[in-house]
């Protein structure tokens, strides 16, 4: 199901119609230079003239933050909210609105801190939006305080003896919250960060979409490990759905399960074999779990690529099938009558 | 009584033939009662106040309610504050209140009747349920000794009747259960008030057939009861006088009866047909609103969409999406939760789309009195923002007035692109008055226009009215972003500058302020300049109205006017208020208009709080009147 | 650790001095006759003597909503706060003072639907209080909508052709938030859940108790599967760290794991054994994960009991050890110098 | 200059020897002085004014500053939006405003000359950045030709310099990349205003030492560069005359520059130091507030507890948590923060627990204008919650006074068991003047007292004040429950009952308003009587004071009142605006004062609004003052 355009009603367009110019606004594009966030653009750019949505039906909404930003640069109807808030706007118009493709730019603060209610009654009802959440584990636009996904010990402007909090980690959040799709990706990685945008896109129901994000203002190299090039290939993990969980230089690692624990073994050395590995399934929620708490342990590398991706009716589908059922099984649709109400009188 | 038989196609144990003794009770004809039937919060007394308001309205009468019940879901049985209460005042004349003092009270225990014998008129009827008044009801409710046998009722004509052993008495060949069998007793108290005052049953039976469609041992059980009920004052010759109160002189047409609440769903359906505009209401519940969202909620076919969201916030930005989209946004909430809203509304205002925001207002502070009434929000609706956030204003003054005002706020928001803002209260909310039905078609057209064409399109451009265009996500070519930071006048896009800033803030407050040209005048019941104006807005109509109008008959030189619209006010206002020499402005908190006729017109009112939950007495505000005419200054 | 009383600054005192009487208050309790709010409350008086807590040290801390009453019944401190903020509330007490210990009755709606922020920032800072969350899937106070924990499709007030949404599984959402101590139990089996009262206190950092509690008035028989007396057996797992999961009349069914799957496995026909069964270990996060989403499965139990309890340092205790280390670590702890800053100069 | 040297242990590539050369530039000593840098937001633009400041502070002059900078974190580079401004204003004399018109604009490239030359006077110096103006950052900022050669600028005094050039030629030898030395070039700049106006750059000198403690080739090259800047006038003969500003007559003793926020935070210590109390902050980041919430948290040390909350919601009731633990709950925000603080605010109220609520105000509505100031939320302060819900408001006049203002704030909370709302906003709480350090023994005892003896305690009984007791969790036999239902008076428990609600509404509005008997008249500037009264709130204190005195100086009748305390307002102040003809009201916003003044005392005042997110000039207010001693009537 998931393979399937999520949005039947949505006209299709010829893909070869639209450049990724096309979606670009004529606003001057504000970060600092060198910020992740103009990779994330330039992927959802590039990737939306392959979808096959026609630029109106398009809706970028956001709360406040860095990241935040992103529908003024996105040439297509765009809502630039109020912090924390863009997925219960986002929410309002895909229920008012099927048909339009929704898509909800956010960051660590506005969907976690400020927004986290709301993110999750989001992935609960399961609308049909597509949410990205730019995690630079830092508030950006207020100038460096901590966030919620901030390491516990970050040093930051409103810690600067150190954070006593552990962090969230999105991905178990948006499991333990009933998610039905979750993934994750870098902004470094451009072919990477594309795919997941388009599978974001394919789901039907809300999508979740996580970007590790730099900011190379107030907390520049967060996540080095994972985009440097010398240490990259062993720390980050791509998963793909039936595929073994391999990873490092020359693809010489993989991921064993050990009972409970998954572990790593090397394939390289004739003593364990791909087939030792664990396969991935992204239709398995329990296993999506395990992933997600690699983060829990720095032997293991950390997973990118499509946690999760199971099918559950959506919000806004059930709601207008309930209104199509309940005209049809009615006998009388006059205002008129429902005003009049079920004892009224006459006064001559 | 004969018709009664067609309608009960049950059998009966009752004896009928007591039916034509020779007991032949007096019967008189009077102008206006007010009952009031209290009892547990166990005790269905909601219930069955509501099926007297209807069975009365249906007989043209006009007539004003008030339900009062405890903030608990069920306070524990024989407390005092455990006791619910459901107040129907009918006439043949207009009225405008739920009555001041009551003719009647029926109480079902000893906690009822402390609680509100004070309101019984002297020679006033009290019907007792004597059996609930034992020794432990009797401590619960602090009687010393059972006051209907210490004879500390002396004022009033007390009827002490067994309610509960009667009920279970003529249905306990039926073998249900005491508990299910006890609880069958509010019928026997209603069907003995139905006698009294010359009302048939039949309204009732119906509603227990359809009721209890799925459980036929209720329809006859409760069928029974309240049909022994009312043949009680056949059978025991107990009541000397049976009363009649002759229809009102309403215009012809269909009529129901109708809540605030109710009046507010149907009214923002009504909207919604007439503009053409889907609508969806955000909501989180809360007392005394959440019927709202309940009514609405059973309208899907109609092609309502509600959400009941995760919060207040949720409700309002929700709502504020399905606007963007091209919907009639709504919300509705109660203090707690128009708090919470604060930041959503001032999206709503600089995004400038139509919203509709419904406020029925409670007890405050804080979480204060959910289940009561008052007016505390008046100066938060206009002020309570951060920034210079102007907001359209109204308030419903009746049930009623619920419908006419919610369309017209809706009108407003959708014209003028803009969040608006109605008062109800829990008052008006909950209670319910008769309503001469209102067709589709004769309402007026609310005009919606969707900008579809890209040619010179800018997003803060404005027409006469001062409205940016409204564009539905979807139409090809006008894509364009809006947002909560400021935005350049015309073109939307995000400004920083000093002056347009300045521009902007005055633009806003300028588009608030024009729709005074847009509305009717302050109207003036009674003449139009004199000693004394009785200035009011909301739910306090019916008992100004009703003070003014008695005032009045007695000849006092008193007039009133009442306020629907808050901000902006009428354009006449000030000249109304100019005068007279003296203004009472009554109102159900610690004098909020009173400071907005200061702000406005630098006119010092006179303000008369009550902020105790319940609505002001017609008497409350006549004595107040004659003090105020006796003055001399 | 968690087996240690959880805060060593409180005084004990002599267990024998209380009576459960004794945490009564002298307000008349207004809930419905029925409730199972009633029983939480004895559970919780009764278990209040054996811990060995001054009633001076007890704070009760709720929301708004039937079950939010709570405190006013209870003999301690007490404050009956707004909707959906009782957790904030109180970790605001309990940062203040951490000698003090803190406990939290929620509704469904108070602490999943408009305080869920708030819940889930409080479990992953590890704050140590103690939450009772009582989940009658309804909102009782408001007469009957529907609740985030409402099934889907079920009709109440606000929803008469059925709910549209997905509800929220609380054990899950706790997990996911980086809960160290979750428990389940129910209003009618008071034995039960005074153990669980007792492991919720006795854990050191954030307790989450959820208990299936039964609105008679809106919601009646919502969990009667679970506590009726034919079928309650038959569905209700009672999990137990280190022990075999076994259920059913006469033990006579077990969970067993089929690769990633959780069976029911007949132990009575000689097939399987106990030994064959999954052992319980509260200390497996991913475990638990697994068994809280049983509920997804009809052919499976419902689990009860501690689905894990795990040891993390407590927001407050890092924040007060942080300033310790602060003022020992301070060559100057004058307020003056703090006034005149780094950069003061003379005026003669 | 001598002394230079023995601050310097690096070696410099400058040639010192014309040091001593023959070229000796005209000193001239001025009284006051006005200057301004601006550049891209990458230009370090607020460093350069914040050392600029600091240095003429510490020579002894009064001055005032004013931070200006885009929402953007770093716009890009050479754009208008982009631009980032100091301006410093200092003096010889007592100032109040960062003042109105520059005497130097500092434009580090053309989009800053754009934006800024229009504050410039005529016949000031403008120092230009000559290397910034090429073809792309002459476009960006919308100039067809180089104004610094096209003769535009002939009214003033021009320098154009090649500051990056020099700055990069002066460290080329270091190896750093062209990036990191181009980035010291602010230094550069800095250097010449500090020779421009005989100031040494020793300070500085240091402050880099500090700031690159781990990184010494930034120290070299940052030092370089500066000493570069500043022997630059000498060197190049280009300015024909220094400026000497003389230290301006100051009490003795010990001062420092501060900044509104950071006075709150200090004061939020002093407050917790002096009652004993243990400081407890939750807040949410929001600019312009953030910075109180970061300098708490650097005081750890003083047992200060900050708990940065996940919004700020939470923000506001973990510190009522803490209230109720029995510490000095506090809370910090802006705007839209505030909206969402409502429902909580009126929890504390009801609670009757002490509080303090920080509102640094910023432009509005809704998102707004997040780096500018404005003080527009007043009203909201004052009546934005639902129901009848009475806050003290106190307001700030100046950085220097946030400290003052903060102290007072937590007195009144714990005196009264009261929150009350203390109203900064962006432009004193991010501008900074000079501060004569308070220490802690100067400052009156705050008495917080803790209920501890059970005998005859209730919760809601009430001390001379009106204040409720307060108790600390832990206390044995103090055991007690609130919450925010409308409670009984004195028990505290639920209650109903409406004759308990209209007593605990007026009784809560009584205490309130009581605070009037307990802080200082309203003091007048100026003559107590007249034709003309300027009065005031917030931070148009510099603004209005600056106007008067100027205006008095020329001999015009006009005096100035200032508000600090808004709810309630000074007893006096009634009489005070009666003995003036006209009231002219300054704000930063739509007339709100002017409201407040209609609603208390029925006075029709003079709304001068200014809401661009800018501070008024005196000179503004100077035009109007003029313009109503004009006007007959
Ligand atoms: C109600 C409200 N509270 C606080 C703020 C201030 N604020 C704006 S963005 C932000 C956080 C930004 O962090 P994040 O969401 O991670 O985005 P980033 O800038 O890092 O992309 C905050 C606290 C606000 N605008 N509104
Ligand atoms: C801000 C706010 N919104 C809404 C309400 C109304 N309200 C009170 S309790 C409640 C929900 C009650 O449900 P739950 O938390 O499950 O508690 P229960 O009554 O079922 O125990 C609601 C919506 C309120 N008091 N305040
Ligand atoms: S502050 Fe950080 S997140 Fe924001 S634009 Fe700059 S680099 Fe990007
Ligand atoms: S309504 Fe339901 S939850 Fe509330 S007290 Fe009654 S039975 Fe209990
Ligand atoms: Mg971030
Ligand atoms: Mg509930």
């Amino acid at each position: 199901m998931s393979e399937v355009k999520n949005n039947n009603t949505l006209e299709k367009v010829n893909t070869t119609e639209y450049t990724s110019k096309d979606f670009a606004s004529d606003q001057d594009v504000r970060w600092c230079s060198g910020c992740g966030d103009y990779s994330v653009l330039a992927q959802v750019q590039r990737t939306l003239p392959n979808l096959g949505i026609k630029k109106e039906d398009l809706v970028f909404v956001a709360g406040i933050g860095c990241s935040s930003r992103f529908p003024y640069y996105m040439d297509t109807y765009g809502y630039h909210t109020i912090h924390g808030r863009a997925n219960t706007i986002a929410s309002g118009i895909k229920v008012a609105n099927p048909e339009l493709s929704v898509w909800v730019s956010t960051g660590d603060g506005d969907c976690l801190s400020i927004g986290g209610n709301h993110f999750l009654h989001t992935l609960r009802r399961n609308i049909d939006i597509n949410i990205i959440l730019f995690n630079n584990q830092i508030y950006g636009l207020t100038k460096g305080q901590y966030s919620p996904t901030s390491f516990h010990g970050q040093i930051s402007k409103s810690s600067p003896l150190g954070t006593v909090e552990y962090p969230v980690n999105p991905v178990s959040l948006a499991l333990g919250a009933e998610g039905t799709f979750i993934a994750k990706s870098i902004d470094r990685d451009p072919k990477h960060l594309m795919e997941m945008i388009k599978r974001t896109y394919l789901h039907k129901g809300t999508s979740f979409l996580e970007v590790l994000q730099n900011c190379n203002i107030f907390n520049d190299g967060a996540f080095a490990l994972y985009t440097d090039k010398e240490t990259k290939e062993d720390n980050v993990l791509y998963i793909e759905h039936n595929k073994p969980l391999v990873f490092g230089k020359n693809m010489s690692k993989g991921i064993k399960l050990d009972g409970w624990k998954a572990v790593v073994v090397d394939i390289s050395n004739g003593k364990y074999s791909v087939d030792d590995l664990l396969v991935y399934d992204e239709k398995n929620k329990e296993l999506a779990f395990l992933l997600s708490e690699f983060s829990e342990n720095p032997a293991l590398p950390m997973p990118v690529g499509v946690f999760l991706d199971i099918e559950r009716a959506t919000y806004e589908g059930e709601l207008e099938d309930q209104i199509a059922n309940a005209k049809k099984n009615a006998d009388d649709l006059s205002v008129d009558n429902l005003f009049k109400g079920t004892s009224s009188w006459e006064i001559k | 009584m004969e018709e009664d038989k067609s309608v009960l196609p049950l059998p009966l144990k009752v004896n009928t033939s007591k039916h034509s003794s020779n007991f032949k009770p007096e019967i008189k004809s009077v102008a206006d009662v007010t009952i009031r039937f209290a009892g547990d919060s166990g005790d269905g007394m909601q219930l069955t106040g509501t099926q007297f308001s209807d069975t009365i309205a249906s007989y043209g009468n006009d007539l004003g309610t008030l339900p009062n019940y405890p903030a608990e879901i069920r306070a524990p049985a024989g407390t005092l504050y455990g006791v619910s209460g459901f107040q129907v005042h009918f006439s043949s004349r207009d009225i405008y209140t739920p009555g001041d003092e009551m003719d009647v009270l029926v109480a079902m225990n000893p906690a009822a009747l402390k609680t509100n014998i004070k309101d019984l008129k002297k020679g006033g009827i009290l019907i007792a349920n004597t059996d609930a008044f034992d020794s432990k009801n009797l401590r619960l409710a602090g009687y010393e000794n059972n006051p209907l046998e210490d004879g500390s009722l002396q004022e009033f004509i007390v009827h002490a009747i067994p309610i509960t052993k009667s009920t279970v008495e003529v249905i306990k060949d039926m073998g249900l259960s005491i508990k299910v069998a006890e609880k069958c007793k509010n019928f026997f108290a209603l069907g003995v008030v139905y006698w009294l005052y010359s009302r048939s049953p039949e309204h009732t039976f119906s509603w227990i057939q359809e009721k209890f469609e799925s459980k036929p041992e209720l329809i006859e059980a409760n069928t029974r009861v309240l049909k022994a009920g009312y043949y009680y004052g056949d059978i025991t010759e107990i009541f000397a006088t049976r009363y009649e109160v002759k229809p009102a002189e309403l215009p012809s047409g269909a009529y129901r009866t109708i809540s605030g609440n109710e009046a507010v769903a149907l009214g923002l359906v009504a909207a919604a047909e007439k503009s053409g505009l889907q609508l969806f209401l955000g909501s989180y519940p809360i007392t005394p609103a959440s019927e709202i969202l309940q009514y609405l909620s059973g309208y899907r076919k109609y092609g309502v969409k509600t959400f009941q969201a995760e919060d207040e916030i949720a409700g309002i930005t929700t709502a504020i999406g399905a606007s963007f989209a091209g919907s009639l946004g709504a919300t509705s909430t109660s203090g707690p939760g128009m708090a919470l809203k604060t930041e959503g509304i001032g999206l709503a205002v600089i995004s400038e789309l139509p919203l509709v925001i419904i406020n029925v207002q409670r007890g405050g502070p804080s979480t204060g009195l959910p289940t009561k009434m008052e007016q505390a929000d008046l100066l938060q609706a206009i002020y309570g923002r951060n920034g210079e956030c102007p907001v359209p204003v109204l308030a419903a003054s009746t049930p009623v007035d619920c419908f006419d005002m919610i369309f017209e706020s809706a009108r407003i928001a959708i014209k003028y692109m803009t969040p608006v803002i109605l008062l109800s209260d829990g008052y008006i909310g909950v209670g319910s008055e008769p309503w001469k039905v209102k067709k589709l078609s004769e309402l007026p057209d609310i005009t919606a226009v969707f900008k579809t064409d890209p040619e010179g399109f800018q997003p803060y451009s404005r027409d006469e009215f001062l409205a940016r265009p409204w564009v539905k996500p979807g139409t090809k070519g006008l894509e364009h972003r809006i947002g909560g930071l400021e935005k350049q006048n015309i073109t939307g896009n995000i400004s920083y500058d000093p002056e347009n800033h300045h521009i902007m803030v005055k633009l806003r407050a300028k588009k608030v302020r024009n729709i005074a040209n847009d509305i009717p005048d302050l109207d003036v019941t009674g003449d139009p300049s004199g000693k004394l104006l009785v200035l009011g807005w909301g739910s306090t109509y019916g008992a100004i109205a009703s003070a003014v109008e008695n005032q009045r008959a007695k000849g006092r030189k008193v007039s009133h006017a009442h306020l629907k619209y808050l901000h902006p006010m009428p354009k006449n206002t000030g000249k109304v208020l100019k005068n007279f020499k003296k203004i009472l402005v009554p109102e159900m908190n610690l004098g909020q208009l009173t400071k907005l006729i200061a702000i406005e017109y630098l006119i010092d009112s006179i303000p008369f709080s009550k902020v105790k939950g319940l609505p002001f007495k017609a008497s409350e505000i006549e004595s107040k009147i004659e003090e105020l005419l006796k003055t001399k200054d």
